[in-house]
């Protein structure tokens, strides 16, 4: 009895032990000749589509994909990049360019750049630059993404205006008037307090830089930045934005055609989203335009969207460029802009699809000609976010204009500080 | 000198080891590690090239003592022991109370279902608390109208964020202790009640006079137990909150994983991770010498 | 007098019941409703029209069934390793003399003061080293062995009697055969209760696979279910559908288990 | 053959070895004999059947069985078995597995294992519960079972540790009887432990009394009861308990000593020991050679009580020794006398039965 009792557990057990020996295989394994691509949020869902006919005309490469939630990229590739665990290939925010090149995580592309199909001068400036760190070349736009607004023409109309006032105080006055007509309970505008970067896009339109001397002090007590906040401050101050972040609002485009607000500065994806989400009677009452102009007498916006990066660790570099070249085509990128909505890196790509003249990218493609990057510290991504928190907190009443940007200051040394004694030594990573 | 008491050291050793190999490698090691790495900057870049390490000494201590954020943390670490620990006792306890009335039936019945969400998983009955606890469509606002009380923004409003947290908290977590507490009461001799109520004892004064007193080692164990627990908050405000509204809900714990795991500054982290374990042993001391002032072993 | 009373108690006792149980009824009625349902005032208590369509979005969309299988096997895993690292363990701390045992056994207790998180930092870089970031064995690392597991057989062992395994030593048995025709089938109850244990805590735990499995192919149910939380923040009933999936197992196994739980929760509390 | 020899058997427990339990032990058992090892708790008499076992090592001395020095065998290796005190039978085994048990482990063939079950089963009259669990069974059962796991094996040795004392008193009486039997039939070495003197003196060949882990006699059960060497062993055979009495040397000569006792009564005996005048010494006479006599006795007392067992009866007298503190006589008195509680008689002694001890216990009389 107990005999058949131990060849039961036997049975039982061998499989599941052997299931956990298993185990010890590292599932980005760089082995044979699949590379591994990591692609975010939608991206990620249909890159997948984009590749059959790169697969046909390389039968010998296969391509795995996975799919990183936007929330949780920068902080797997980080953790990716601490577990050696980096894929051979990914897309990559390109604000967070700096940081992955500073840790070595990704590799130089200057060398590939010869005799591709990849040409410059095809790009945004703004954009190719975000990619360009002390002149060398570490990433490929794959598409790009700045903000703009997006807002409703019917509250707009019924304040007395035809179009968006093209300035900070012309556009406030507009919020004010929508504000007025709207009531109470309803917003003109809505800055999500989780996001830094309706701020910092507003911040980018004055001429002081957030971070100074080679991105290695905090500059928010500049002039600039001042009167950024100062305005942003004003927007909640008289109501005109609620103090709310966006997971508070069950679900942002509902509420946008309820009217709870009438400007939000958002994306380009957003464009596929109206128009899906929107009920069919409001689709003629939304429209896009580029940033109000700020101080500096630019209207400036933040130079985003996503790069394809080669990890440094790949063993199978040459392939991943001609992944790189293939989903660099203007063909294969027009195709991608179909399926996601996303803004096409090439300019010769806008042309084929007539996006430039489009109602609803025109505005990004005339914001994409004033596009500044991302302050080029690897510590911005955490900088922004203090900044972002700093800014919570003054607008629940913490501290004035000139208490933030001091704290801010002191939280943007203080992560700092690490870089300031690296680049002394003069041992930063290529 | 074969299979004798001398075999059963041997086997003694072999049988112990592989445990204790473990616990030493996975456990007392990377402790021991951590008090050391918070002595250094080990960061991001430490991790690219190991010769951007350096020693710090007492620094990430200090900067951590200067973090307002660090602060912010403790002050809702703090908040989430002191109030949301005594309260899910208190309700562990009525809920025991309740279940060893005589009159109320069903018992094993109700037994289970209160103890159900102690063993439902934590992330999934957070997702699920924050959609009831959401401002407009929540059930929790909802049953609240019904009262008269205006809609409360409880993940939103900073002022209610860490009481929305200890509300689910509580939920989450009385059954466990009840479960302790019904098995202390029964413990308890029914000739006290008897003798008490020939005494004459109201059933308050009973409570009063022989089931706290009864209690009061159950309680005090209870009590180290739930709040050494409670320091350790971190998944209700990762998955509820992400530390927000105005990083009310950030507590030390998500402090340290956001240092040490979303921006890789695993110096400080370990910082941040050494004064939570001194916190809790400095909690533990002294709820151990309440223990012995009262002469409860 | 004492009939109001009782009313009055089992009043609210049974309005505690419909509180604390109406999370998890909520979660299941809502799971079963069509997207954008719930998102209405007042809040609808049951679907319109019941329907498969979130859990339905879960496996064709969101491949919950990778998350499942990697729960499953992890926690499977960890309740093997755990019950044969704890119960040698703990046995031979009960049982088997040899020098040295009672200052192994109080130093293992001195570990309990010391939160899991503090080596949390060292033991990724560790595993990393090792080259176990994103496996299934450095997610399983802290389940190897738990000193509350020992601590829990040590004390059921010690109510196995000496002279049985004295008489078994005269009998021939060799304290191999002893640990595992004697000891194993009258430690079986509490085998049971660690196992139920170390699985519910595998399954719920959420901290550590949250660090070291860095692939959202390897995610666990808790995992996932907290970044597609963050990801689809307005769709309440795939969410509740995911929350049914995690809880639903370990619910089940605990209404089954129920006593075996009891004891090891209640043995744990006796000295913490 | 298998007797069992002790060599200067010691015995330690603890981290230190600090605290001695067996504290040089020399002991010669003869081949089939029936021995039994006697003392009150703590005297160490299971720690030296646990050592015969096997399952302790001695901290110094040696171990031999059938003459061969088992010192470091295990217990399998020394041919012996055991029956434990609680049984201890394998509570998840049915009884038939619990018997099987040694044999399976020794991989012996099916069939000789269920012959050898069933026999032994049949001798012990326990054929009808073999499918039984251990907790099925009454308590007399359970200790046939665990006899019957002993048996199975046909050792050359058995061990029992107090194996009765877990019984009623009507089935330890039953039990013990069989025990006798048993040993008869097994016609092998058997050593069994009890704190029963009753149960030594019915079941040995000889006994073994052990004190403060010492050997305090060994030999046969009316030896040690006729001829205690000293007053542990004379105190601790018999019930009741033979009397002791304080008493003074008060002359000597190298056979004989004149003793005083309870100042007032002098006897003469012979002894085969130096005895001096003055010494202090004890006077132990058993309850059955003491009676009440009608003339002036050896020693005055009151009669305190009496105790009535329907074939005996017992009187407790209490009086005064030489130093005037309270001693306590038992005596067996003739079933037709009627004593009266309360009245002072004066009590003769058997003088052929007295034993006189010098102040070290030792019993100095000369039989």
């Amino acid at each position: 009895m107990i005999n058949r009792r131990n060849t039961i557990l036997t049975m039982i057990g061998a499989p599941l032990f052997a299931g956990c020996s298993k185990v010890f295989g590292n599932s980005n394994a760089h082995s044979g000749n699949v590379i591994n691509f990591w692609g975010m949020g939608r991206e990620g869902e249909v890159v997948g589509q984009l590749l059959p006919k790169f697969l046909i005309d390389n039968p010998d490469i296969q391509v795995k994909v996975q799919q990183l939630p936007w929330t949780a990229a920068h902080e797997k590739l980080l953790t990716a990049f601490a577990g050696n665990t980096l894929p051979d290939i990914s897309q990559i925010g390109n604000s967070w360019l700096p940081e992955f090149v500073a840790i070595g995580a990704v590799d130089r592309l200057d060398g590939f750049l010869t005799n591709s199909n990849i040409k410059k001068n095809d790009y945004f400036e703004g954009i190719w630059d975000t990619n360009v760190i002390d002149g060398k070349l570490y990433g490929i736009p794959w598409y790009v993404d700045t903000r703009v607004l997006f807002y409703r023409k019917d509250t707009l109309r019924a304040a007395g205006f035809d179009t968006v006032p093209k300035d900070w105080d012309g556009f406030r006055n507009a919020l004010r008037k929508i504000k007025a007509n709207v009531g109470k309970d309803k917003y003109a505008i809505i800055l999500p307090l989780n996001e830094y970067e309706p701020l910092f896009n507003l911040a980018l339109s004055v001429d002081d830089p957030i971070l100074k001397d080679n991105a290695t002090l905090g500059n928010f007590d500049s002039k600039g930045y001042k009167e950024t906040l100062t305005y942003y401050k004003s927007l909640f101050d008289e109501g005109l934005a609620p103090l709310t972040d966006a997971s508070q609002i069950s679900n942002i485009y509902d509420e946008f055609a309820r009217g709870l607000f009438s400007f939000y500065i958002t994306g380009p994806w957003n464009i596929g989203e109206f128009k899906r989400r929107l009920p069919e009677a409001m689709q003629d009452d939304w429209a896009t335009t580029p940033m109000p102009i700020g101080p500096c007498g630019i209207n400036y916006s933040s130079a985003g969207g996503s790069s394809l990066v080669v990890m440094k660790n790949s063993n199978k570099k040459p392939a991943v460029w001609k992944l790189i070249e293939f989903l660099s085509r203007p063909e294969v990128q027009k195709e991608f802009y179909d399926l996601t909505g996303d803004l096409p890196a090439q300019k010769s790509s806008w042309a084929m699809g007539k996006l430039d003249t489009d109602k609803y990218s025109n505005a990004f493609y005339e914001q994409l000609q004033h596009v500044k990057p991302a302050p080029p510290a690897p510590e911005w991504e955490r900088i922004a976010q203090e900044m972002r928190i700093v800014t919570e907190q003054m607008l629940r009443g913490q501290f004035d204009v000139n208490g933030a940007v001091l704290e801010m200051n002191k939280r943007a040394d203080r992560i700092l500080e690490k870089r300031r004694w690296i680049l002394k030594r003069g041992a930063i990573h290529e | 000198m074969n299979k004798s008491p001398f075999n059963t050291a041997l086997a003694g050793y072999l049988f112990v080891a592989p445990a204790m190999i473990a616990i030493v490698v996975f456990f007392f090691g990377p402790a021991l590690a951590a008090f050391i790495l918070s002595f250094t900057d080990f960061d991001i870049y430490a991790l690219a090239d190991i010769n951007n390490l350096r020693f710090v000494g007492l620094k990430n201590y200090s900067e951590l003592l200067a973090n307002p954020l660090f602060w912010t943390a403790l002050k809702n670490t703090l908040f989430f022991v002191f109030v949301g620990g005594p309260l899910s006792m208190a309700a562990s306890l009525s809920a025991a109370i309740l279940l060893t009335e005589n009159s109320v039936k069903l018992k094993a019945f109700i037994r289970t279902i209160f103890f159900a969400p102690v063993v439902t998983t934590l992330v999934a009955t957070a997702v699920v608390f924050k959609y009831l606890l959401h401002t407009k469509y929540g059930f929790i606002n909802f049953g609240l109208s019904k009262l008269g009380i205006n809609p409360i923004d409880w993940l939103g409003d900073p002022h209610w964020a860490m009481p929305a947290i200890i509300v689910f908290a509580v939920w989450k977590n009385f059954g466990y202790n009840m479960v302790i507490f019904i098995a202390a009461i029964g413990s308890i001799p029914n000739d006290l009640y008897e003798a008490a109520k020939i005494d004459g004892a109201s059933p308050w004064q009973r409570f009063l006079n022989v089931t706290l007193p009864a209690l009061g080692p159950s309680i005090l164990l209870v009590s180290i137990m739930t709040m050494t627990g409670y320091f350790q908050l971190f998944a209700e405000p990762y998955v509820m909150t992400q530390g927000g509204p105005a990083e009310q809900t950030v507590t030390v714990l998500y402090m340290m994983y956001e240092q040490g795991f979303k921006w890789w500054n695993l110096g400080s982290a370990s910082a941040v991770a050494f004064v939570l374990f001194a916190m809790m042993l400095v909690m533990t001391l002294i709820q151990g010498q309440i223990a012995k002032l009262q002469g409860v072993k | 007098m004492e009939k109001l009373k009782s009313l009055f108690f089992n009043l609210i006792v049974w309005l505690l019941v419909f509180l604390v149980a109406f999370p998890l009824l909520w979660m299941v009625t809502t799971s079963f409703m069509h997207s954008g349902e719930a998102a209405s005032f007042p809040p609808p208590l049951l679907p319109k029209s019941p329907t498969l369509n979130a859990y339905h979005e879960l496996f064709a969309g969101n491949h919950i069934e990778v998350y499942f299988f990697n729960s499953v096997i992890l926690a499977v895993c960890a309740t093997i390793l755990s019950l044969s690292f704890n119960v040698m363990a703990g046995y031979a701390f009960a049982k088997l003399r040899f020098k040295g045992r009672d200052a192994m056994f109080n130093s293992l207790l001195s570990a309990l003061i010391i939160p899991a998180q503090v080596g949390m930092m060292p033991l990724f870089l560790l595993l990393k080293t090792f080259g176990l970031v994103n496996t299934y064995a450095g997610a399983l690392v802290p389940w190897i062995a738990s000193v509350f597991g020992i601590f829990m057989v040590r004390q059921f062992s010690q109510s196995i009697p000496d002279e049985m395994i004295e008489a078994a030593r005269v009998d021939g048995a060799n304290e191999f055969q002893i640990f595992t025709k004697l000891i194993i089938p009258n430690l079986t109850p509490i085998l049971v209760t660690l196992g139920l244990f170390t699985f519910l805590g595998s399954w719920n735990d959420f901290m550590w696979p949250l660090i070291i499995l860095t692939d959202n192919q390897s995610y666990t149910l808790p995992v996932a279910l907290a970044v597609l939380s963050r990801e689809h923040v307005q769709d309440s009933e795939l969410m509740m559908a995911g929350a049914v999936i995690t809880v639903l197992p370990v619910l089940l196994l605990f209404l089954v288990l129920q006593r075996y739980y009891m004891r090891g929760l209640l043995a744990g509390s006796v000295k913490g | 053959m298998a007797g069992i020899e002790l060599k200067n058997i010691k015995k330690s427990f603890g981290d230190k070895n600090q605290v001695e339990v067996i504290k040089n032990i020399d002991l010669d058992i003869k081949d089939g004999e029936f021995v039994v090892f006697v003392g009150p708790s703590g005297c160490g008499k299971s720690t030296l059947l646990r050592l015969i076992a096997g399952l302790e090592t001695p901290t110094a001395g040696q171990v031999f069985i059938g003459g061969k020095d088992v010192t470091n065998h295990s217990p399998l290796e020394r041919g012996i078995a055991m029956v434990f005190q609680s049984y201890a039978l394998y509570p998840h085994m049915n009884v038939y597995d619990n018997m099987a048990f040694a044999l399976k482990l020794a991989s012996r063939p099916k069939e000789e294992i269920d012959v050898a079950v069933r026999a032994a089963a049949k001798t012990l009259n326990i054929d009808h519960l073999l499918n039984r669990k251990p907790k099925e069974l009454s308590g007399g059962q359970r200790q046939r079972v665990a006899i019957g796991r002993a048996i199975v094996r046909k050792p050359e040795v058995f061990l029992f540790d107090e194996p009765l004392s877990n019984l009623d008193a009507a089935l330890r009486v039953k039990m013990r009887y069989e025990f006798a039997r048993l040993g008869e039939t097994l016609g092998k070495t058997i050593i069994y432990v009890t704190h029963d003197q009753i149960e030594a003196m019915t079941l040995a060949d000889k006994i073994v009394v052990l004190n403060n882990g010492y050997i305090s006699q060994y030999g046969a059960p009316l030896e040690l009861y006729k001829r205690p060497e000293n007053i542990f062993v004379a105190g601790f055979i018999g019930s009741p308990k033979m009397n002791s009495i304080k008493a003074k040397v008060i002359n000597t000569n190298a056979k004989e000593a004149q003793i005083l006792i309870n100042n007032h009564s002098e006897i003469t005996i012979k002894i085969n020991s130096d005895l001096r005048i003055g010494d202090d010494v004890t006077v132990g006479i058993r309850p059955e050679h003491l009676f009440i006599s009608e003339n002036k006795g050896l020693l005055d007392a009151k009669l305190q009580f009496v105790e009535e067992l329907g074939h005996a009866k017992y009187a407790y007298f209490e009086t005064a020794d030489d130093k005037d503190s309270e001693v306590k006589i038992t005596l067996q008195l003739a079933p037709e006398f009627n004593a009266k509680i309360g009245k002072n008689h004066s009590l003769s002694f058997d003088l052929s039965h007295i034993h006189v001890f010098n102040k070290d216990g030792k019993n100095v009389t000369l039989f």
